[in-house]
């Protein structure tokens, strides 16, 4: 079966061509057609794939380059059920996009499906890769894509804007990545992953990997909009269209994700495995992210901006389940970026159907307008239902998993952070669906800083689709948590990743695995303490909601008061944000350089 | 934040990855050290394995070909995007029909010479790319140099033949889908994606490197017309800033 | 000259940065962005350089002749096309946000933020 | 004797770099920095070429030649002439 990988990106990049080359000759429904049927077909071979990666790593090696006495000459798509499982949901949401652009981008339509198609590819090709240079040139094209698709608006300033930002500073991240290749190409003379890794085993690590380390992960940091690498997300969310959003914010910011681990656990756990100096930084690094994104999401007006913060917070959480270095925490990161995909992407579909009713987007200024839209608001409030985490819905089972690491680890001090960060988010989300949908809460609201400029478009939608699309990925994601077998699946494809050995010998020699025990198919159970933190952080994200909504029925001492110790801050990281892309390059090379430095201090020595 | 306070950010930053930088260094092998195996190997095992003489070459569309692929998709997914992001400007002026001064004889002369010049240049990496140094980005780059060079030293007086590049689209399309399309075929006989199905032929002559040549036409159509493109899209409205009395003459 | 050759690749790496970071104009901006990446270019080929190595191409020199590393030149040629789609794509937006607001400098141009 | 001569053709290739890239980025006038790139550009293909890689240093050569100074100078051309159009419509 090892003939399925390439197709994942044959497929979506062949399809790209034939939909632009044949713009003007092809009638628009059967150019519609092939493009959805591209989507499915990749989707379905995803299927496929991870049922067949279930006994062992799928290898392909591109021109027939097999490696010869252990040396890699060619490169290789090496899937295992994780990358498989990711290939499936990238494919799933870039397939619910694609219906929903149908009617909802009609104007140039052909480069917008093209644009998606070739992301959908390259982000299949990343997930799969297992040449250092090889994600490069995914990393880097899909970016190019997204670029293009965020800027897609020309006729206002914002996307311009978000578009610039977003391209410069992700490019300044590809090309550090270009420069850490460059390190340790010359350190190991591979570019081959798990050949990397076996050189790396030799001989003392030293600075140079060190800081290739730096250079490499922090790329892929900026791709993933971790703080203080995250400034360009919410300015490139808040202006792409909704089914663009869906798909930046529902999988592509989440390939950095998967690009940390991948170099984690196939080169770096090699050098630095044995202490926990790489896990720390990068679990700090996502409970930072947590906190302070969900504050910011709470602090927008803007629907699509409030989505992108909360994105980012959920990237901060899978960040810190990557960084617990173990498997419970990799398997919730997976399942979390499962149901978060899909809900993430449902809530921008519904943003987006707002949008195309009422020509807004501002929370304040659709106040109540969302009054009898039953199915966006059953869409709205279950897919925040399920980014908070109430048990057993959506998240749940992620954070749950992530929570049993961190405490085998001994550190249940993470718990109580994480949570706060997605209990924060949702609040926000929380809040604006209450003022929308049910006209709760004031009019007006100072915390939320200046109203934003409306932007209202003239769109013939097909209706029933777009609210069909939005429900199908709110449903899917908000029973990720309650799927028999699925957090089995999980634990087993992060064990199966977290295997550098193994998945060196599998590549490298060909190696069979020994025959997987088949996995109980029931629904995961998570600690009491999860059940806990989940109902708790419910109730807390409720009452914030609430306090958000009725801030002027406070005392009115306690509100003077909450008004005084809370602006500073607030203002202060208001103007963090600021828009400007000079200011964002400068927080990227701090980032860098501060995550190198105590890198360095850690594992030096 | 202010320009002063970025800056004052920016110097220690800037600093900190400076000395990350110089501690890499000092682990680097020495200038001219390097031994690294890849390279090594590749520079013995390409030329009797697949026929052709540049190894750089037989490196970029077989070895690592489909590295290649996702380099043609990169510039083709560009032009696109260039496409999408200009498509505005370039409808508010299409409606205006714009002529422009045409260039003197001797510009044209030298001109032309230039022209061809640079389409036989560019023809000649592209068909020798895989034994001398060159290939098809190298040449699809001059030859569209070439080509726009025609165009503004040639006598056309309206800019709306510009227009026609968008003919490009299809063959531009073909050039990156046929890469894809050569992967696919060796995947449909049983072998690996990428794989070489034509025979080797003899190192040093253009019948040698099986797929290669394929693959290196494949993409010197796709960049050409993709450069063709861009160029168009950039020029197409404001190749010279055109004053209002040269319009007749 | 052992080290030389790597200090240079990382100055301009650091000097494309400065120049991004401190740019008035999206034009200036995304030229300073590929000398920045031309940093990456500099690094792999200095990393692949063998002394007293031929280039890799063997028309007229005996297979087995010691040759530079022929993997960091296919690398840098896949580098070159993503800086001028980069840059391509980069420009094009400058343009839009010059039809847009009447200016090209990133700090003015900031029209959403918090 | 090739190699003896080569070294220090390499030195000064790569101060050229080394000189160009603070060139190109302190040049901050847009016409004026596609020029002093189109030099940096040269003095790269230069450093290829020592550096024994003749096909990036093509690349090079075709992209800093031909690619880079055309969509530079079309973008420079395009924004100065909105400018003037603007100015046009002030007076």
């Amino acid at each position: 079966m090892s003939w399925i990988p390439p197709l994942l990106v044959a497929i979506p990049l062949l399809s790209a061509a034939v939909t632009a080359g044949l713009d003007h000759v092809t009638p628009e429904p059967v150019q519609d057609a092939l493009v959805v049927a591209a989507s499915v077909a990749t989707t379905a071979f995803a299927f496929v794939l991870l049922w067949h990666a279930e006994n062992h790593e799928v290898v392909h090696w591109f021109g027939g380059w097999q490696p010869h006495r252990g040396i890699a000459l060619g490169i290789d798509f090496a899937v295992g059920p994780l990358a498989a499982g990711m290939c499936a949901v990238i494919g799933l949401v870039v397939t619910l996009a694609l219906l929903y652009s149908l009617t909802f981008l009609r104007e140039a339509a052909r480069l917008f499906d093209a644009l998606m198609l070739v992301a959908l590819g390259a982000m299949c090709g990343f997930a799969m890769s297992g040449d250092l240079f090889n994600l490069f040139v995914w990393l880097e094209l899909m970016a190019v894509a997204a670029y293009a698709l965020t800027g897609f608006q020309v006729e206002r300033l914002g996307p311009v804007q978000g578009a610039v930002n977003f391209a410069i500073t992700n490019s300044l991240g590809g090309y550090l990545f270009a420069v850490g290749i460059a390190l340790l190409y010359a350190r190991t003379g591979a570019l081959n992953l798990a050949q990397i890794g076996r050189t790396l085993s030799h001989g003392p690590a030293g600075g140079l990997v060190i800081v290739a380390m730096t250079l490499l992960l922090c790329g892929f940091l900026v791709k993933g909009a971790v703080v203080p690498f995250h400034l360009w997300a919410a300015d490139a969310y808040a202006v792409a269209p909704a089914p663009v959003c869906a798909v930046l914010g529902g999988v592509m910011t989440d390939i950095g994700l998967i690009g940390v681990a991948r170099l984690y656990w196939t080169v770096f756990a090699v050098p630095f495995g044995h202490g926990h100096a790489v896990g720390d930084v990068l679990l700090w690094l996502g409970i930072v992210t947590a906190v302070l994104a969900g504050t910011m999401a709470f602090l927008q007006r803007h629907l699509k901006r409030m989505l992108a913060y909360s994105v980012v917070c959920h990237i901060g959480i899978m960040l810190a389940g990557v960084g617990l270095l173990d498997s419970s925490g990799l398997a919730g990161a997976e399942l979390m970026f499962l149901a978060h995909a899909l809900l993430t992407a449902g809530l921008f579909f519904v943003a987006g159907i707002l949008h195309s009713d009422h020509g807004l987007i501002d929370e304040l200024h659709l106040r109540g307008l969302g009054r009898g839209s039953w199915a966006p608001a059953m869409a709205w409030f279950a897919g925040t239902i399920g980014l908070v985490g109430t048990p057993y819905v959506g998240i749940y089972l992620g954070h749950g998993f992530i929570d049993d690491g961190a405490t085998e680890l001994g550190r249940s001090w993470v718990l109580p952070l994480l949570w706060l960060g997605s209990a924060l988010a949702g609040a926000a989300l929380l809040r604006a669906g209450a003022r929308i949908f049910l006209g709760w809460g004031d009019a007006e609201d100072e915390l939320l800083g200046k109203a934003i400029e409306e932007d209202p478009l003239e769109r013939d939608v097909l209706r029933p689709l777009l609210v069909g699309v939005a429900l199908a990925a709110v449903l899917i994601g908000v029973a990720i948590s309650v799927a028999p077998g699925l957090g089995q699946g999980a634990r087993y494809a992060a064990d199966r990743f977290r295997d550098t050995g193994g998945y060196a010998a599998r590549v490298l020699h060909d190696r069979a695995m020994a025959p997987s025990t088949s996995l109980p198919v029931s629904v995961s159970h998570t600690s009491l303490e999860s059940l806990l933190y989940g109902g708790g952080f419910t109730l807390v994200a409720l009452g914030l909601a609430l306090m958000g909504l009725f801030s002027s029925r406070l005392p009115r001492a306690l509100f003077v008061a909450a008004e005084r110790t809370l602006a500073p801050p607030i203002r202060v990281l208001h103007a963090l944000h600021s828009g400007v892309v000079g200011d964002y390059v400068t927080w990227v090379v701090v980032g860098t350089a501060v995550t190198g430095g105590v890198w360095a201090l850690l594992l030096h020595g | 934040m202010s320009r002063r306070i970025r800056i004052a950010v920016l110097g220690p930053a800037l600093l900190g990855l400076g000395a990350l930088f110089a501690w890499a260094i000092a682990g680097l092998p020495a200038f001219g050290d390097y031994r690294g195996p890849y390279g090594y190997v590749l520079n013995r095992v390409v030329v009797p394995l697949r026929h052709t003489t540049n190894v750089v070459m037989g490196t970029t569309f077989d070895v690592r070909g489909v590295d290649t692929m996702g380099e043609e998709f990169i510039l083709y997914a560009a032009v696109l995007g260039v496409m999408l992001l200009l498509r505005d400007e370039t409808r508010s002026r299409q409606a205006e029909r714009r002529t422009r001064r045409l260039p003197s004889d001797a510009v044209r002369l030298v001109g032309g010479l230039m022209v061809g010049g640079g389409v036989l240049v560019g023809l000649w990496l592209m068909a020798f790319g895989y034994i001398t140094p060159g290939g098809g980005f190298q040449g699809g780059v001059l030859f569209a140099g070439g080509i726009l060079l025609l165009y503004l030293v040639g006598s056309h007086r309206d800019y709306r033949p510009f227009r026609i590049v968008h003919a490009l689209d299809p063959l531009e399309s073909l050039g990156a889908g046929g890469y894809v399309i050569i992967g696919l075929a060796a995947l449909a006989s049983g072998t690996a994606f990428l794989t070489d199905l034509l025979g080797l032929g003899t190192a040093g002559t253009l019948r040698s490197g099986g797929s290669i040549p394929l693959l290196n036409w494949a993409s010197a159509i796709a960049v050409s017309c993709a450069m063709l493109i861009l160029f168009a899209e950039f020029l197409e409205t404001y190749v010279v800033p055109l004053e209002p009395e040269d319009a007749g003459s | 000259m052992s080290y030389l050759p790597y200090a240079v690749a990382a100055w301009i790496c650091l000097v494309g940065i400065v120049g991004v970071a401190t740019s008035k104009n999206l034009i200036h901006l995304a030229v300073s962005l590929t000398v920045t990446q031309s940093s990456s270019y500099v690094l792999l080929l200095s990393v692949g350089y063998v002394r007293h190595g031929v280039a890799p191409i063997f028309v007229g020199t005996k297979l087995g002749t010691t040759a530079v590393d022929p993997v960091v030149q296919a690398l840098t040629l896949t580098d070159v096309v993503v800086s001028v789609a980069v840059i391509g794509l980069i420009l094009a937006l400058a343009l839009d946000a010059h039809r847009l607001s009447g200016t090209v400098d990133p700090d003015g141009l900031a029209d959403i933020s918090g | 004797m090739l190699a003896a001569t080569l070294v220090p053709l390499q030195a000064v290739a790569f101060g050229l770099v080394a000189l160009g890239a603070p060139l190109v980025v302190l040049t901050r006038d847009p016409l004026r920095q596609a020029l002093v790139n189109g030099i940096y550009g040269v003095s790269l293909v230069s450093l290829f070429v020592v550096l024994q890689a003749p096909d990036p240093a093509l690349s090079m050569l075709v992209v800093s030649g031909i690619g880079y100074p055309l969509v530079i100078l079309a973008a420079v051309a395009r924004v100065r002439g909105h400018d003037r159009e603007e100015k046009g419509e002030d007076r």
